[in-house]
C-alpha cells in the first residue's frame, strides 16, 4: 500500500496556520429587490479572524443556525464571500475563479451534515470514489479500482459495497463513503460538518474513531463542526465557539470545558445534559432568543442574553482578547468574570 | 493485482445482476396492476401493428391507400370487419396502417421534444444567470403563443404532410420540457451531491450531465410516456385542419376529419379511428400513470 | 298563412360588404341587396339577358357605345330615388376604388347622362359591354348617398341598394338578417320570403344537421356521401342547376416531364373522369370539354375532350419515352376545398397504374397559390383550381388563365404561352359585342388550339346544388350569379 | 424508589405485540416485530435505539398514524379499555390529541406551511378547550378571538416562547426550527393529554433552550399526571429526566428498566455497546462502538436480529427470537444468554 | 406585491413586443401572397401590385415593422384583416366576448369539478370509487377534443336530442328576439335587456360546448389534485394534525386541500390556453362565432394581421391568466416567494 503521505510529518514545535481568515465576512442578500439595493443581509460570517493551525482539529461549536456550516463553506468557496481573506497554505484564494480553483479543491473537502443528500442517489459507491479520484493526479485512472477498495478500507467498508447505491446503506455507512470520497483527493484539509449529529451515538462513535485514526494516518487538518460538545472534547483539541456570525472565544478543549472564559461557553456547557443518572442536575436554561442574523444586537451580540452585561456591552463590539497562544476570548468583562470566578462550575 | 482485478470484474457482474433482478421485481410489481398490465398489452398490439402493418392487415394495399371504388361505404360486415370508407377501402386495413404515422409521429415528436427541451432546462436551471433567465424567457414566450397557431403556420410553410406536422409540433413542445427539467434541476441542484460536486472542482456541463440529468429523468421519461397521447393527438388535430398528413396515407386523426362528415350515416368512418386513437392514448395514460407510482415508490 | 321568415345556414362568409369592392363568398347576399341594370339569364332561356334597374339598352353600330333606359320609381334603401346620376356614381365609385372585379370596367371611357332616366355608357374597345353591367361582381348600383363613405362604413353593416333586401344585424362570422325593404320596386305581393336569417355555419355536418332538423331552410353544402339520404328524407330534397365553375389540373409546362406534350396528353387521358365524378363529386358534375363550362356562351360539344382511356395513356407516355412511367410528380390543391381533397387520391391512384408517383399536397389556397407563382421551375407540376368567370364572356376565362403573362404568372399557372392563341381571343372579345356567332366560332378555335398542346387537363364542370327543404319553392339558380340564392323569388308553402 | 410504585400502578398505556410490515420495492419489510412495553402515569419512559430501529414507527402506529395502503399493524395496543389498533376512526379522533398527543420528529415539516401558526393553533383550542374559552371571555370580558388569543399566548409563553403576537402571525417558513418545535410541544401539551409521545422533541434545539423543555416536561408530568414516551438519540437527556429507558433494536424492544438499573447494569450486548459510545465531558480514551451493520429490514437476520453484530451469539440465537425475560424488578430484557442466569455479563465489545 | 405586480406588468410587455416581433417576422416569411389575398376572388395582376402599396408591402421589411409597432403601441392598431377588411381590434373586441363566455363556464366548471371529483376520491383513496375516478379522468384527458364534440353532437342531439346542435341561439329567436349587442356578453346582454327567453336559451346552447371544452381540463384538474392532495396528505403536518384529533374531513377540505392547491393553480393557469386553444376546434364544431372560428379562418387564408392579432391576445390572456393564478397561489401558500 503506497500511502500518499507526501508532507513531511512536521513536528507541532512550529504550529503555522493552515488556513487563515482574516476580518471573513460572507452574507446573503435576503430580499433582492427587482432594481436597487438589498435591504436585508443575513449575516451568518461576520467578520472573522481565525487561524487554523497545520495538522490540528479544530472544533467549531455553537448553536443552530449561528452560521457554523456557512463558515465551513465559505473557507473551501463553496458559498459567495463579501470581504475578507482566505489564506490556504499561505497562498490567498479568497477571490481566485472557478478555473483558478481548481488545483486547490483537491486539497480542502468537506463532509456534509446530511450524508444521505450529498451522495448522488444515481451514482454507486465505485462512481461517486471515481469520480473523486480522477482529480488525485498521483493515481494512474488505471488503479482507479484498486484505489477505490483500498479508500472503503480506510473507512471500514468492504469492496463489495463499491457496487451498492448510496440508499443502500445506513446513516453511519454513508457519512463513511463521504469521507472516503473526501480522502479521495488526497487532502490535506477537511471540513466535517455535524457529521455525527443524525447518528446514533454507537454510529457516531465509529464515525469519530475512524476520523482520529485517519488523522494519525494521513497527517490531516480538521475543521469539526458541531452543536454536541460532548464530542468536541473526544475529538478536537482546540474549540473555537460561535455565536451568532462571529466568534466569540477559542480555546483548547479541556480548559475550554472545564473554565469557559466567555459568558456563552458557560451557557453551553450548563445545558449539556450528562449521560450518568447519578449526576442530575438543573440543566442551565439561557434566556431570551436566538439574534437575528440579520440584524444581530448591536455591540456584544451575546448581551441580551448574558447574566453579566453592563452598559458597555451594548454599545461597543468587544474586541478579541489572548489569553493563551492560540486561545482568545471577544469579552469586555473576561478578565473580571475570570477573576471572580464567575464562570466556574458551584 | 491481476487477480484483484478479475475478482473485481466478477463483483460488478454480481452485484449488476442483483440490481437487474431488483428492477425486474419492479417491473413485475408494475404490471400486476392489471390496468397498467392491460394498458401495456394494448400498447404492444399497436406497436406490432404498426411495424407488421402490412401482413396482419387484410387489404394491406388498401390500407397503403389504394381506391376500391366498388366497396364503397359498406357498413362493417365480415368481408370488411370495420367497414369501408368513402373510397372503398376497408377501415381495418386504414386503421393499422395509420398507426403507424399516428405512433411513430408522436414518438417522434415527444422525443424530439424531449432532447431539444431537456438540455435546455438542464442548463436553464443550473445557471440562473443571463443564459439560464434568456431561455426561459423565450420557453415563457412559447408557451404564451398558441401552439396550434404555431403548428399551423409551420404546415402551411412546409406545406402539409406528416413530416411537417411532426415538425410543427416539436416546436410548440419543447418548451414544456425545458420549464419541467428547470424546475426540477432547480428544487435539486442545491442538493448537497451537487454541492460535493462543485466541492471537487467540476466544471457546470460535468454537473449537469452526470449528476443533475440521471436524477431528472425519471419525470421526464414519465412526461414523454403521458405525452404521447396528446402528441398522437395533436398530429390528429393538425390533420383534421387539413395540415397534417396527406392522402393517401392517413393518420388517425386525419381519417376522423375525414369521416365526420359522414358520422351521421356512415358513422363507422370517423368512430373507428377515433376509438383507435381513444383507446391507445388512454393506454400511454395509464401506463404512463403505473410507471411513475412504481418508480416515486422506488426511489 | 305561409311563413315569411327562413334560415339559410351559409358557409359563405362576408369580407367586405362594399358593392365596388365585394369579390368574394359575400354576393350571395349582396345579389340580394343590390341590383344591377341587367341580368343575365340562366342558359336555355329565350332572351340572353333580363332587365332589372334598366328598362331597355341599345348599343351603337360599331359596338362604341350603350344607351340604357332606366326603370322608373324605384327607391334606394336609404330613401332616395333611383336615377340616372346613380349608375354614374356607382360605376365611378368602383372605377376609382379600383378594388376587387373594377377591371371589368378597364374598357369603359366615360359615363354620359343623358337625361334623368337615360345613360349613355361610351367605350374604349367594342367589348361586350351588357355582360360586364351584368357581372357578379362591381356592377351594383348603389344610391349615391354613399357619398365618400369607404368601405369601413358598409363593413359596419350598412347598405345602399334597391334590391328586395335589406342588411340588419350584421354580426361579423355568426349571422346577419336579410330583412325585407318595404318600398322594393318590384313589390311584395304575392309569395315572397320577407326575412332570412344567415346563419354563417362553416362545418358541412352542421349544416347537414340543420337542414335535417329543419332549423334551415337552405344551406350551402353538405357531406357529398348524405346526397342520398336528404332525397330520400321526408322534409328535404336537393335541387340542381347549372353553373359556371369547372376544376381544372395545370400542367407545369415548363420542366421535364411535362413540359412534353405527349405526357400532358397521356395524363390527360390517364385522368379517372368517372370517378372523379362519382366520388369526389358524388355524380354531381359532368366531364369537363374545355376552359369553358358546358353551357356559358362558348361552352359547346365542338371543344375536343380527352376521354379516361389508360392503354391510350400508356400508348402515349410510351411514345414519350416514358414506357411504364417511373417518375414522381407532386400535385397540389387548396386545403379548404374539400372537393379538390376528395378527388385528388382517384387521380394519384389512377397515376400510379401508369408507373407515375403521384405526391399529394393539400396547402392553404393561398399558400398553394403563392408556391406556384413564385417559380415555376420549382413549382408543383400539377395545380388543382377551381374556376369561375367574373362576368358571362368567355373572355375573361380564357384571358385569365391562358395568356402569357411573362414571368410573373398570376393564374396561368401552365406557364402556357401561345401568342397566336393570345391574339384569337382578344380578337373575339372585340367581336362579341357586333357579331356573337362570329364570335363564337372564334373562342371554340382558341379552345381547340389549347385541347391540341393539352396544358391543362379539364377535370369536370360542376353542377350547382341547392340542398334544401322541401317546402321552399321557387329557388332559381344562375350559373352567372354562382351560389347566389335569389331570395325575392322564393316562398314557403 | 419509582419504579416500585410504578410496578404497583395500573399501566396507562400497554402495548402488546405490536408489529408492523411495510409493503416496499423489495417486499414485505418487518419494521417492528413484537414490540411490548407499558407507559405508566406520571413517568417518562425514554425510547432510545439505533437509527432506523422504528422508534417512530412505534410512536405513530400508537395512534395508527401509519398509512393504511403501505403498511399492516398487529398486536395490541392498550389504552384505558380500548385497544387503539382496532378502534373505528371517529373514536379514535376522541383519543388523537385530546388524550395522547405527540410531538413529531421534524418540527418544521410537522406544522402547516400555508396556514399561521395563530390560526392551527386556535383551531385546536376550539376543539380542546371550549370551556376555557368561555371562562376567559367571561373573566376578561372579552371576545371570543380574544379569549382565544389569550389562551394561546399564555400557552405559547409556558415554552419559553416570547414575542408571541408576531409568532401567531408567522407561517412555519419564517420561524426558526427550536421556535418550531417549541410551538409544536405547546400544541401537543394544549389538551393537558394523559400521555405525550415525544419524538425527537428536542433534536432541533440548541442545548439550552432543550435545557427549558427538558425542565419544563418533567414539570407537566409531575403536575399533571401526564406520562411522556420520549424518543431520543441522547442518552444523556435519558439519564437527566426520564424514569425508565428502553431501548430498540431492529424491530424490538431489547430491554428495558429504570434508568438507574439500564446505566447501571446495562444486560443486552447492545445495551452496552450504546452506553460505551457515548462520550463524557472529560473522557479521554477512544468511543467504543458496535461493530457491523444495521440489518437489512426487508430480509432480516433469523433468530435473534442482534447476532450477526453480537460476539456472544449462540445457536439459539441464530434460530429463534429470545423472549423478553426479567432479570431484575421491572428490568426486563430480550436475550438468550439471560436465560438462566439474570446477572448481567460484561460483553467485550 | 405591487413590486411582484409590477414586475409581472413589464414581463407582458417586454412579452407582448417580443411576440409581435416574433409574429411579425414569422407571418412575414409565410409564402403566401398578402396583397392578392387582400383583392379577393379572381385578382388581377396590376391590382394586386396596388394593393401591395397601399398596404406598404412594398417597402422594406424593417420599415414595415417599424410601422407596425408604431400603430400597435400607440395606437392599439393592429391593422387591417385581410379577409374582413376590417380592423384587427374591433374584431377581436368583438369575439373576445363569445369565446371567453365559453371559455369561462368551462374553467369555471373544470375547476370547482375538478378539485371537487379530485378530492372525493383522494378521500376514498383506494376505494372502487377511486378506481374509477381515476378511469374516468384518464379517459376525459385521452380523448381528442374535435372527436369527444363530435360525439357530444351525435349523443346529445341526433340519437337523444337534449342539445341543440349548433349556434349560440335558436334561429326563430333571431327574430323574434335577438340579442342586443351591449356588451358582447350574451349572458350578460340577455339579461340586461330583460331579454330572458333568449337567456335561457343561450345557456342551453352553451351546454355541448362548454362540455366538450372542460372535459379535458376538468381531467387534468382532478388527477392533479388528487395526487398532489394523496401527497400533502403524507405530509408530517397533515399527520400531526390527525394526532391532535382532528377529523378526516377537515383533514382534507381545510388542511389539505390548502396545501395541495398550488400546483392545481398552476395547472389552471396553463388550462386557460389549452382551453383557448380547444375552442378553435369546438368553435367550428359547434358554429360557434368566438374567437377561435375567427382565428382558424384567419390562418386558413393567412390574415397575417388578424394572425398577429390573436397570437398577441392569447398571449396576453395567458400571461394575465398565469399572474393571477401565481397571485392566488400567493394568496392560499405563504412559501411562494
Ligand atoms: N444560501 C443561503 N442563502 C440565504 N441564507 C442562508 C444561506 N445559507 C445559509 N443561510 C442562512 O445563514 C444562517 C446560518 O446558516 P448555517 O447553515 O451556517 O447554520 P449552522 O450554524 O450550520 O446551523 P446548523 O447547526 O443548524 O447546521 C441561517 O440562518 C441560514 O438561514
Ligand atoms: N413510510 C415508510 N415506508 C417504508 N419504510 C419506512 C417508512 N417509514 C419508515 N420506514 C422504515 O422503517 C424503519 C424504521 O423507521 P423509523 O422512522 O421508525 O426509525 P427511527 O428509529 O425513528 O430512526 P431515527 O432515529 O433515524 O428517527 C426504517 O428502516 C425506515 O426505513
Ligand atoms: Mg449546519
Ligand atoms: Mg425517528
Amino acid at each position: 500500500m503506497s500511502a500518499p503521505s507526501t508532507t513531511t510529518a512536521h513536528a507541532a514545535s512550529m504550529p503555522r496556520p493552515l488556513i487563515s481568515l482574516d476580518r471573513l465576512h460572507a452574507w446573503f442578500a435576503y430580499d433582492k429587490p427587482f432594481w436597487g439595493k438589498v435591504k436585508t443581509w443575513i449575516k451568518p460570517v461576520n467578520n472573522i479572524s481565525l487561524d487554523i493551525i497545520q495538522g490540528e482539529c479544530l472544533g467549531l461549536v455553537g448553536e443552530s443556525g449561528c452560521g457554523k456550516s456557512t463558515l465551513g463553506r465559505a473557507i473551501l468557496r463553496l458559498t459567495p464571500l463579501t470581504s475578507g481573506t482566505i489564506q490556504f497554505q499561505g497562498h490567498p484564494i479568497e477571490s481566485l475563479n472557478a478555473s483558478a480553483l481548481k488545483p486547490f479543491r483537491p486539497k480542502m473537502q468537506m463532509v456534509f451534515q446530511d450524508p444521505k443528500a450529498s451522495l448522488n442517489p444515481r451514482m454507486n459507491v465505485l462512481n461517486i470514489l471515481k469520480e473523486a479520484l480522477v482529480l488525485n493526479r498521483e493515481v494512474d485512472p488505471e488503479h482507479h479500482l484498486e484505489e477505490s477498495v483500498r479508500l472503503l478500507s480506510l473507512v471500514d467498508l468492504r469492496p463489495e459495497h463499491l457496487f451498492r447505491f448510496p440508499r443502500e446503506f445506513s446513516g453511519g455507512q454513508q457519512q463513511r463513503i463521504s469521507i472516503a470520497r473526501a480522502l479521495a483527493t488526497n487532502p490535506r484539509f477537511i471540513v466535517f460538518d455535524e457529521a455525527t449529529s443524525a447518528l446514533d451515538v454507537s454510529v457516531q462513535a465509529q464515525v469519530i474513531s475512524l476520523m482520529k485514526t485517519l488523522q494519525h494516518q494521513l497527517s490531516l487538518t480538521y475543521l469539526f463542526i458541531s452543536h454536541d460538545l460532548s464530542i468536541m472534547e473526544q475529538v478536537c483539541a482546540r474549540v473555537a465557539v460561535m455565536y451568532a456570525g462571529q466568534i466569540v472565544e477559542v480555546q483548547d478543549s479541556t480548559a475550554l470545558f472545564n473554565a469557559p472564559r466567555h459568558p456563552y461557553t458557560k451557557a453551553l456547557k450548563d445545558a449539556v445534559p450528562i449521560a450518568d443518572p447519578l449526576h442530575k442536575k438543573d440543566l442551565g436554561v439561557l434566556k431570551g432568543e436566538v439574534p437575528k442574523l440579520s440584524s444581530p444586537p448591536k455591540g456584544c451580540h451575546f448581551h441580551p442574553r448574558c447574566d453579566f452585561r453592563q452598559d458597555l456591552c451594548q454599545e461597543q463590539e468587544p474586541a478579541p482578547c489572548e489569553t493563551d497562544p492560540n486561545s482568545w476570548v471577544k469579552c469586555h468583562f473576561h478578565e473580571q468574570l475570570w477573576k471572580q470566578g464567575a464562570l466556574k462550575d458551584h | 493485482m491481476a487477480d484483484n482485478r478479475t475478482l473485481y470484474t466478477d463483483m460488478a457482474r454480481a452485484a449488476a445482476r442483483e440490481h437487474r433482478q431488483v428492477r425486474w421485481f419492479e417491473l413485475k410489481r408494475l404490471l400486476k396492476r392489471k390496468s397498467a398490465g392491460l394498458a401495456l398489452i394494448i400498447l404492444c398490439m399497436t406497436f406490432a401493428a404498426a411495424l407488421f402493418a402490412p401482413w396482419i392487415s387484410p387489404y394491406p394495399e388498401q390500407g397503403r391507400g389504394d381506391v376500391n371504388v366498388e366497396h364503397r361505404l359498406l357498413p362493417p360486415s365480415s368481408d370488411y370487419y370495420l367497414g369501408t370508407d368513402i373510397y372503398g377501402r376497408d377501415m381495418l386495413s386504414r386503421v393499422i396502417f395509420g398507426s403507424r404515422i399516428s405512433i411513430f409521429g408522436g414518438i417522434c415528436i415527444v422525443i424530439s421534444a424531449a432532447l431539444i427541451g431537456v438540455p435546455l432546462g438542464l442548463w436553464a436551471g443550473y445557471n440562473e444567470g443571463v443564459s439560464g433567465t434568456l431561455i426561459m424567457r423565450v420557453v415563457e414566450l412559447f408557451l404564451s403563443f398558441p401552439s396550434t397557431l404555431i403548428g399551423m403556420a409551420i404546415s402551411l410553410i412546409l406545406g402539409a404532410g406528416w413530416y411537417t406536422a411532426i415538425i410543427a409540433l416539436i416546436i410548440p413542445w419543447w418548451p414544456w420540457y425545458t420549464r419541467l427539467v428547470q424546475g426540477e434541476v432547480v428544487s435539486i441542484k442545491h442538493m448537497l451531491y451537487v454541492e460535493a460536486a462543485r466541492m471537487l472542482g467540476y466544471g457546470r456541463l460535468t454537473i449537469i450531465f452526470r449528476h443533475l440529468l440521471p436524477n431528472i429523468l425519471t419525470p421526464v421519461i414519465v412526461m414523454i410516456l403521458l405525452d404521447l397521447g396528446p402528441a398522437i393527438i395533436a398530429i390528429g388535430l393538425l390533420s383534421f385542419l387539413g395540415l397534417g398528413t396527406q392522402a393517401p396515407m392517413a393518420d388517425w386523426g386525419l381519417m376522423v376529419w375525414e369521416g365526420a362528415p359522414n358520422i351521421l350515416n356512415e358513422w363507422w368512418i370517423a368512430i373507428v379511428p377515433g376509438t383507435a386513437m381513444f383507446i391507445v392514448v388512454i393506454a400511454f395514460n395509464i401506463f404512463g400513470d403505473a410507471l411513475k407510482d412504481a418508480l416515486d415508490s422506488s426511489t | 298563412s305561409a311563413q315569411k321568415n327562413m334560415v339559410y345556414a351559409s358557409p359563405y362568409g362576408i369580407t367586405t360588404l362594399d358593392p365596388s369592392v365585394s369579390y368574394s363568398t359575400e354576393l350571395g347576399y349582396m345579389a340580394n341587396i343590390y341590383e344591377t341594370l341587367i341580368r343575365v339569364n340562366p342558359p336555355g332561356s329565350s332572351e340572353l339577358f333580363s332587365f332589372v334597374l334598366a328598362t331597355d339598352f341599345a348599343a351603337s353600330d360599331d359596338g362604341m357605345d350603350y344607351t340604357f333606359k332606366l326603370r322608373k320609381g324605384v327607391k334606394f334603401h336609404d330613401g332616395s330615388d333611383f336615377t340616372a346620376q346613380a349608375v354614374k356614381f356607382s360605376i365611378e365609385r368602383t372605377q376609382r376604388l379600383g378594388k376587387g372585379a373594377a377591371f371589368i370596367w378597364g374598357d369603359l371611357k366615360e359615363i354620359e347622362i343623358i337625361d334623368d332616366y337615360t345613360v349613355k355608357l361610351i367605350l374604349k374597345t367594342p367589348v361586350p359591354l351588357p355582360q360586364i353591367a351584368a357581372s357578379a361582381y362591381a356592377s351594383y348600383i348603389m344610391s349615391p348617398g354613399v357619398g365618400d363613405n369607404g368601405s369601413d362604413w358598409f363593413n359596419k353593416g350598412m347598405d345602399a341598394g334597391t334590391g328586395p333586401y335589406t342588411l340588419k344585424n350584421y354580426k361579423d362570422g355568426e349571422s346577419w338578417m336579410l330583412a325585407k325593404f318595404p318600398d322594393y320596386w318590384g313589390g311584395w305581393d304575392g309569395n315572397h320570403v320577407e326575412n332570412i336569417l344567415v346563419k354563417y355555419t362553416k362545418a358541412p355536418l352542421t349544416q347537414l344537421q340543420m337542414l335535417q332538423a329543419e332549423q334551415a331552410m337552405l344551406v350551402g353544402r353538405i357531406p357529398l356521401d348524405s346526397y342520398a339520404s336528404i332525397k330520400k328524407g321526408k322534409n328535404t330534397t336537393v335541387l340542381y342547376g347549372p353553373s359556371y365553375q369547372n376544376y381544372m389540373a395545370f400542367f407545369n409546362t415548363t420542366r421535364p416531364p411535362l413540359d412534353n406534350v405527349k405526357v400532358r396528353k397521356a395524363l390527360a387521358h390517364a385522368i379517372p373522369y368517372k370517378d372523379i365524378i362519382n366520388i369526389g363529386f358524388n355524380g354531381n358534375a359532368s366531364q369537363a370539354r374545355g376552359p369553358v363550362p358546358q353551357g356559358q356562351f362558348g361552352g359547346t360539344t365542338d371543344v375536343i375532350q380527352y376521354p379516361h382511356d389508360l392503354e391510350l395513356a400508356k400508348s402515349l407516355l410510351a411514345e414519350a419515352g416514358f414506357k411504364d412511367g417511373g417518375f414522381k410528380l407532386t400535385l397540389t390543391y387548396a386545403a379548404e376545398n374539400g372537393q379538390e381533397a376528395r378527388f385528388a387520391p382517384l387521380i394519384q391512384s389512377e397515376f400510379k397504374k401508369l408507373g407515375i408517383d403521384v405526391e399529394i399536397k393539400g396547402l392553404a389556397w393561398n399558400t398553394q397559390w403563392a408556391m406556384a407563382k413564385k417559380d415555376p421551375k420549382t413549382a408543383q407540376d400539377i395545380f388543382l383550381l377551381l374556376w369561375w368567370p367574373t362576368y358571362s364572356d368567355p373572355y375573361e376565362t380564357l384571358y385569365s388563365l391562358l395568356h402569357d403573362e411573362g414571368d410573373k404568372p398570376v393564374w396561368n399557372l401552365a406557364y402556357y404561352k401561345n401568342p397566336s392563341y393570345d391574339k384569337l381571343i382578344r380578337k373575339a372579345y372585340e367581336t362579341v359585342g357586333a357579331n356573337p356567332d362570329k364570335a363564337l366560332k372564334m373562342y371554340v378555335d382558341a379552345q381547340n388550339m389549347i385541347q391540341k398542346d393539352a396544358p391543362v387537363a379539364w377535370i369536370a364542370d360542376v353542377r350547382e346544388n341547392w340542398p334544401m327543404n322541401k317546402k321552399l319553392k321557387g329557388v332559381v339558380m344562375n350559373p352567372a350569379y354562382p351560389q347566389v340564392p335569389f331570395f325575392y323569388n322564393m316562398y314557403i308553402e | 424508589m419509582d419504579n416500585t410504585r410504578t410496578m404497583t400502578e395500573h399501566p396507562m398505556l400497554q402495548i402488546k405485540n405490536l408489529a408492523v410490515d411495510f409493503n416496499t420495492a423489495r417486499g414485505q419489510a418487518h419494521i417492528l416485530e413484537g414490540v411490548d412495553f407499558e407507559l405508566f402515569p406520571k413517568e417518562i419512559l425514554a425510547l432510545v435505539g439505533e437509527t432506523g430501529s422504528g422508534k417512530s414507527v412505534t410512536a405513530k402506529s400508537i395512534l395508527c398514524l401509519l398509512p393504511k395502503s403501505l403498511s399492516q399493524s398487529t398486536g395490541e395496543v392498550w389504552f384505558k379499555k380500548d385497544n387503539l389498533l382496532t378502534l373505528s376512526n371517529g373514536k379514535l379522533q376522541k383519543i388523537r390529541g385530546h388524550q395522547i398527543s405527540m410531538v413529531f420528529q421534524n418540527p418544521q415539516s410537522s406544522i402547516n406551511p400555508v396556514f399561521t401558526l395563530g390560526e392551527q393553533i386556535s383551531r385546536l383550542i376550539r376543539l380542546y378547550l371550549p370551556d376555557q374559552i368561555e371562562s376567559v371571555m367571561k373573566l376578561n370580558n372579552c371576545s371570543r378571538k380574544k379569549a382565544i388569543d389569550t389562551i394561546a399566548e399564555e400557552r405559547l409563553n409556558e415554552v419559553g416562547l416570547t414575542d408571541v403576537q408576531r409568532l401567531l402571525k408567522s407561517y412555519a417558513g419564517q420561524v426558526s426550527g427550536g421556535m418550531a418545535q417549541r410551538y409544536r410541544i405547546a400544541l401537543a401539551l394544549l389538551s393537558s393529554p394523559k400521555i405525550l409521545i415525544a419524538d425527537e422533541a428536542t433534536s432541533a434545539l440548541d442545548v439550552t433552550v432543550q435545557a427549558h423543555i427538558l425542565k419544563l416536561m418533567r414539570e407537566i408530568c409531575q403536575k399533571k399526571k401526564t406520562a411522556i414516551l420520549f424518543i431520543t438519540h441522547d442518552l444523556g437527556i435519558a439519564a437527566q429526566i426520564c424514569n425508565r429507558v428502553a431501548v430498540m433494536y431492529s424491530g424490538r424492544i431489547v430491554e428495558i428498566a429504570p434508568t438507574e438499573d439500564i446505566f447501571k447494569t446495562p444486560y443486552h450486548p447492545y445495551t452496552q455497546g450504546l452506553l460505551k459510545a457515548v462520550p463524557k465531558l472529560g473522557q479521554k480514551e477512544a468511543l467504543a462502538y458496535v461493530p457491523g451493520m444495521i440489518p437489512d429490514l426487508a430480509n432480516p437476520p433469523k433468530g435473534c436480529r442482534f447476532h450477526p453484530r453480537c460476539t456472544y451469539t449462540m445457536d439459539v440465537c441464530r434460530r429463534r427470537k429470545p423472549p423478553m425475560t426479567a432479570v431484575g424488578l421491572s428490568h426486563r430484557v430480550a436475550c438468550f444468554l439471560y436465560d438462566n442466569h439474570p446477572k448481567p455479563r460484561k460483553v467485550e465489545i | 406585491m405591487i413590486l411582484f405586480l409590477a414586475k409581472r406588468f413589464t414581463g407582458l410587455i417586454l412579452l407582448l413586443v417580443a411576440l409581435s416581433t416574433l409574429v411579425f417576422f414569422f407571418t412575414r416569411s409565410l409564402p403566401g401572397d398578402v396583397a392578392a389575398l387582400y383583392i379577393g376572388g379572381n385578382a388581377k395582376p396590376e391590382q394586386i401590385e396596388r394593393a401591395r402599396i397601399e398596404l406598404g408591402l412594398d417597402k422594406p421589411l424593417v420599415v414595415q415593422y417599424k410601422r407596425y409597432m408604431e400603430r400597435l403601441i400607440f395606437h392599439a392598431d393592429m391593422g387591417v384583416s385581410l379577409r374582413t377588411h376590417r380592423p384587427v381590434f374591433q374584431d377581436l373586441l368583438e369575439k373576445i366576448p363569445m369565446s371567453f363566455e365559453l371559455v369561462f363556464w368551462a374553467l369555471l366548471f373544470a375547476t370547482l369539478g375538478g378539485v371537487f371529483i379530485g378530492v372525493i376520491s383522494a378521500y376514498h383513496h383506494g376505494t372502487p370509487f377511486d378506481g374509477a375516478v381515476k378511469w374516468f379522468t384518464s379517459a376525459a384527458v385521452s380523448i381528442p377534443i374535435f372527436f369527444l364534440a363530435l360525439l357530444l353532437q351525435l349523443i346529445f342531439f341526433n340519437i337523444l336530442g337534449w342539445f341543440p346542435l349548433q349556434g349560440r341561439i335558436d334561429s326563430f329567436l333571431e327574430f323574434t328576439h335577438p340579442i342586443a349587442h351591449v356588451t358582447g356578453f350574451s349572458m350578460i346582454d340577455t339579461l340586461i335587456t330583460g331579454n330572458f327567453q333568449a337567456f335561457f336559451n343561450v345557456l342551453w346552447h352553451m351546454v355541448l360546448p362548454v362540455a366538450a371544452l372542460l372535459v379535458g381540463p376538468l381531467g387534468i384538474i382532478a388527477r392533479l389534485t388528487r395526487s398532489s392532495l394523496l401527497e400533502v396528505m403524507q405530509q408530517d403536518f397533515i399527520l400531526s394534525a390527525r394526532a391532535s384529533g382532528i377529523s378526516e374531513p377537515v383533514l382534507f377540505f381545510y388542511y389539505g386541500l390548502r396545501n395541495a392547491l398550488s400546483p392545481v393553480l398552476t395547472v389552471i393557469g396553463l388550462s386557460v390556453a389549452l382551453i383557448l386553444m380547444a375552442t378553435f376546434y369546438v368553435e367550428m364544431i359547434f358554429n360557434w362565432p368566438g374567437i377561435g372560428f375567427y382565428a382558424l379562418a384567419g390562418i386558413m387564408s393567412l390574415d397575417y394581421p388578424a394572425i398577429t392579432g390573436i397570437a398577441l391576445m392569447v398571449g396576453a390572456i395567458y400571461v394575465v391568466a398565469n399572474t393571477l393564478t401565481d397571485i392566488l397561489r400567493r394568496v392560499i401558500d405563504p412559501r411562494i416567494k
